[in-house]
């Protein structure tokens, strides 16, 4: 889960990080005073908020509410603006780059740290780029922060600084069960390195021991949102085919192989390893509120009996007086008993997915 | 030969007495798996087709386990995975999904320095077929033979694995490698045991898009592998990931695509199949 | 550093551990309301405070406040009561023992838990103690609660509370460099379990991090702490040879050595590595104020300069005038030199430590 | 031969441009040790009897050390420690006293399960005369041979060593465990290197009170230990510790005495001598 800007501050005050001072305003109203020149940033789930009109700088209050409500009513990339930060305007003498993340491949968390922040960070050469591994069963002691400090170009009181904001960044990073923390830039801001953004993302798997974090929706449509709280995996895509199948992988594959077919499939959605009546039936809401033109459900039935997801489709089709072509594919325990309810429904049914593939591509006259 | 376990290794099941912990249970059994015990605090003393339950792995010990499966609530997952690596167990099956990343990164690691092999989380296990299964995979759908399978999937594994049965292509062993960004076992760890077991004569790999584990595969092929390998790729239409930002983006460097890790592969002499069902296909070009 | 009990209950309840309501008086108008019956306990730095009477129970705030005064003004095996902790009294329907330590042998904290507690733990049979060695890099998770609540016959809310109670108890032995924490009774009283009393030792080493921790000073006499403060390893024994020595190893040799031979050690005074002259001279001023019959120095210097030990050694004799007979040993780098030094002041000196100290045996006539 | 460090072992401190590092380093230099780089942050480019200093261990490894010796204030120790094995370094001794109690049972609980061997905190080191010298033994004392010495005092081994060597007996290796209630050797462990050692022929425990390390040592000499083995202790006059009360009595139940250490080493066939300078006459009835 994404965390806002003001979101990632509140955290990164918490642990020691600094930010510049400021505060969160959902209405221009809630700006009340501020002191000397302000910076006004659009509080969005994406980046490049900057090039789209976003981050404003106001000196009265009159100025930064007027700039507060002009960002408010933006939308950046598709995203409503949910709120504005007003902070000071620091004085920026250098910036810098510092994340935290997990590396699959090394299986550890690493972190990143460059002398060229505040911009892009794929756009700065790898040789600019210091990449520590974290070893988690020693964590991040003192001398990592002397090894990167150096590296940054920091020595004395500056090196503490960074040291300091390296060791708490990565307790944050721990005890908050963050998938990434970033902060571009670091500024150097009289003498003070301050975090002047945040990119915070939680594991959402870890969201139960993390109640005072309230739930970010923006990141998903709303049919996600829904179909995601039903307990199914769904995400919308910009094709017509709507689409059930069971495992992600086995999904991905399905998604794969009607595009290969030249099939553009209206979304991703997987039932889950799970063999009820009840959730097949359910799973079909979301796929009919997303309009599609024709539904393909694609089950390898390990251990799930396809008698029963059958009974879910007609269960579905009946109930929701689905009218529109469905092929479904299923494969295991029970399979041809299930096919056999589902074609006397007027289903077609196969048992293996390249055949149930071409039909559907029949049915919608592709390539 | 084994992977990982063989056809003696002594299982226990850590939360036996929930519904897929008893199911799956039975489905071992029927397949050959030694379940020696199973674990689930309170309800020590009661029996799951047979299997004894215990309170605890320290009193499950007595059953002398190698290996245990994992399947609490992902919450839990922490404490049962320690606890059987407290006490000495070898190999550790998470099955559970939705653990917690920093979870499985504090399991992963402490388990790779220590000499203790974690298959998972959120996979469907390892099979050797004619031997012993631990996990959830279906009974059905193997074959003895000589073909060793690993994926990052678990139906997807299922849909390949039937494929390659109803060819005529036995399995020596299947692994499911879990879904999770963090995984006890990676590609390259399990060529490296392929590459050595005597059984297993060709190699399926099925990846998909994200993390370069398919890349660094493709590379230790290259170098290490001699027994034929092929490979699908899930993922090729999905739209690139958005949830690490940037960040992500410098670690893979346009690495962790479907088409980074085709190009991988086809480099490394490792052909990839277009669809899940030509598989048999495809391998059959570069083995028997 | 040992704390008094309501010091370790302080911790308790921060972190977690459930402990009877009650408060600390130093005086008895510190008393100003109870609620129901209370006990008012001693707050001492030894055992069998109750043997001596240091625990009595008071319904009324006249009578607590009399027992107060009572308990206020006695000394128990000679520790002077520093304060009195007034509690609830418990409704208690069993006694427990629970204990973390760190065990040398294992190198690893261990964990030690008893369905008798509520007595001395060394009078409870081994079986009926349960032991665990934790793993540090795995720490305390649920299991090792669920592993010794079986063993102490809880199940259920019992388990549960008992699980809470080790796991935050690891987390303050950890957090705050623990040599011990100790509870003993863990007492059921109504359907829970609470920390009845409280042993805590924290590493003396530590104590640079755990400021929030006032130094307890009541272990030490008065000259061990003055010693203590100025850098000296010091000890006060019964006997009546003052002695100086570097090292604690050799220190202790020396006293052992010492017995053996029929003297008395006054004291442990281990000067360590240091080769200065204020550093020798100064560590006489603890050894004279403990009136000693004679002085044994006995210095085996490795790299310490012997010459500059006899100039400290003179400094002491001449700025503090001791009349005392003073045998001194002094071997290393310079040790010739030294000597001539010490015996052209009429101080008795030997390059090895059992000609030195059969010297001293015929000084004092000993056998 | 070597024990735990050769004469070739390449040696770095950290906190050379100290005080005591740098003194130690010369006297090191001096007794033939390898130091071939000092670390002391901040303080890169000098040099100290020669030897290059670097600002951090990582900068260091281009000198290829395997050992370190840490001689930096007590509560920089556990960051010390950590960044030489981070970085590979195999052998981690720790000169400094005082270092707080958890953070050297993390120190020493990571080195163990990771194959890093840790000396002290709070000891003078090791010596093998002849070969080379990591730590703050006087160099005067030694002299090559075959008597292997491990201690947990500091001066009272040199007082020992003095002794051995004033009586002809040369050593092959002296080893200061550490002071410390949590140190990275103890007795066993080093008896276990003794006995392998070709170049050592009889062997030197000085203990003290406090712990069990005597009473395990003898229950492993009587089984494992060949060569002669001759003891002293210290602390027979000292009161019984009163710091970890009745808790530490129960691990204990009685070992950890000055009686119990002498009456378990003579049950071992270990004579223990009474006074330190005795013990070349106790090893004479023993060893040649």
């Amino acid at each position: 889960m994404n965390l806002y800007e003001y979101q990632g501050k509140a955290l990164f005050r918490k642990y020691g990080v600094p930010t510049p001072e400021g505060f969160v305003a959902f209405k221009p109203e809630e700006i009340q005073e501020i002191k000397g020149e302000v910076v006004v940033k659009a509080q969005v789930l994406t980046g490049g908020r900057g090039k789209s009109g976003g981050v404003k700088f106001a000196s009265t209050l009159d100025e930064a509410r007027e700039k507060a409500r002009e960002i408010l009513a933006m939308e950046i990339k598709g995203h409503k603006v949910h709120a504005v930060l007003v902070e000071e305007k620091l004085k920026i003498e250098k910036e810098y780059y510092l994340s935290i993340l997990i590396d699959r491949s090394t299986r550890s968390p690493l972190i990143m740290a460059s002398p060229e922040g505040g911009v892009e960070i794929e756009s700065v050469p790898d040789e600019k780029i210091f990449k520590y591994v974290v070893n988690p069963e020693i964590g991040v002691q003192p001398f990592v922060g002397r090894i990167l400090s150096k590296k940054m170009g920091f020595s004395g009181d500056l090196a503490k600084q960074f040291t300091k904001i390296l060791m708490n960044l990565y307790r944050l990073f721990r005890e908050y069960d963050a998938e990434l923390v970033e902060i571009n830039p670091l500024v150097l801001s009289e003498g003070k390195l301050i975090a002047a953004d945040s990119k915070v993302v939680i594991d959402t798997d870890s969201l139960y021991r993390h109640t005072d974090l309230e739930e970010n929706a923006e990141e998903k449509t709303p049919l996600e949102l829904e179909a995601n709280r039903a307990g199914y995996a769904f995400v919308e895509l910009d094709g017509d085919i709507g689409v059930i199948a069971n495992g992600a992988g086995l999904t991905m594959a399905t998604l794969d192989t009607l595009l290969l077919y030249g099939l553009k499939p209206r979304n991703f959605l997987d039932l889950g390893g799970t063999d009820s009546v009840d959730i097949t039936k359910n799973a079909f809401t979301y796929v009919l509120k997303a309009n599609p033109k024709a539904i393909l459900v694609n089950i390898f039935g390990g251990v799930t009996k396809c008698d029963t997801v059958a009974r879910g489709i007609i269960a579905a089709k009946k109930e929701f007086g689905i009218e529109l072509p469905m092929v479904v594919r299923l494969s295991g325990v029970h399979e041809e008993e299930g096919r056999k309810m589902l074609e006397e429904e007027g289903i077609h049914a196969f048992g293996d997915m390249r055949h149930a593939i071409e039909k559907l591509r029949d049915i919608m006259g592709g390539s | 030969m084994s992977v990982i376990i063989d056809k003696d290794t002594r299982i226990i099941v850590q939360g036996i007495t929930g519904h897929q912990g008893s199911f799956h249970t039975g489905e071992m059994l029927k397949f050959g798996a030694k379940v020696v015990a199973g674990v689930t605090p309170g309800k020590g003393g009661q029996k799951v087709h047979g299997v004894p339950v215990y309170d605890t792995v320290e009193e499950a010990m007595v059953q002398e386990p190698e290996a245990t499966m994992i399947t609490v609530p992902a919450r839990f997952v922490k404490d049962a995975a320690f606890e059987a690596m407290y006490h000495g167990i070898r190999v550790v099956y998470i099955l559970t999904e939705k653990v917690p990343l920093q979870d499985a990164l504090e399991i992963v690691s402490y388990a790779r320095t220590h000499g203790h092999v974690v298959i998972g989380p959120n996979g469907p296990g390892i099979t050797l077929p004619g031997k012993t299964k631990m996990g959830i995979m279906p009974n059905h759908i193997f074959r003895e033979g000589t073909v060793a399978v690993a994926s990052r999937s678990g139906t997807l594994t299922y849909e390949i694995v039937n494929a390659l049965t109803l060819n005529g292509y036995g399995q020596s062993v299947v692994i499911g490698l879990g879904g999770d960004r963090i995984t006890g076992l990676n590609f390259v760890d399990v060529l490296e045991l392929f590459e050595k077991d005597d059984d297993t004569e060709a190699i399926v790999l099925v990846g998909e898009i994200g993390g370069t584990a398919e890349e660094e595969a493709a590379e230790y092929i290259k170098k290490n592998v001699s027994k034929p390998v092929v490979a699908y790729i899930a993922g090729r239409s999905a739209p690139p990931g958005k949830r690490m930002g940037h960040a992500g983006a410098i670690i893979t460097r346009g690495r962790g695509t479907a088409e980074s890790k085709i190009k991988a592969f086809n480099e490394a002499g490792v052909p990839v199949a277009e669809f899940p069902w030509e598989i048999p296909q495809v391998l059959k070009k570069v083995y028997k």
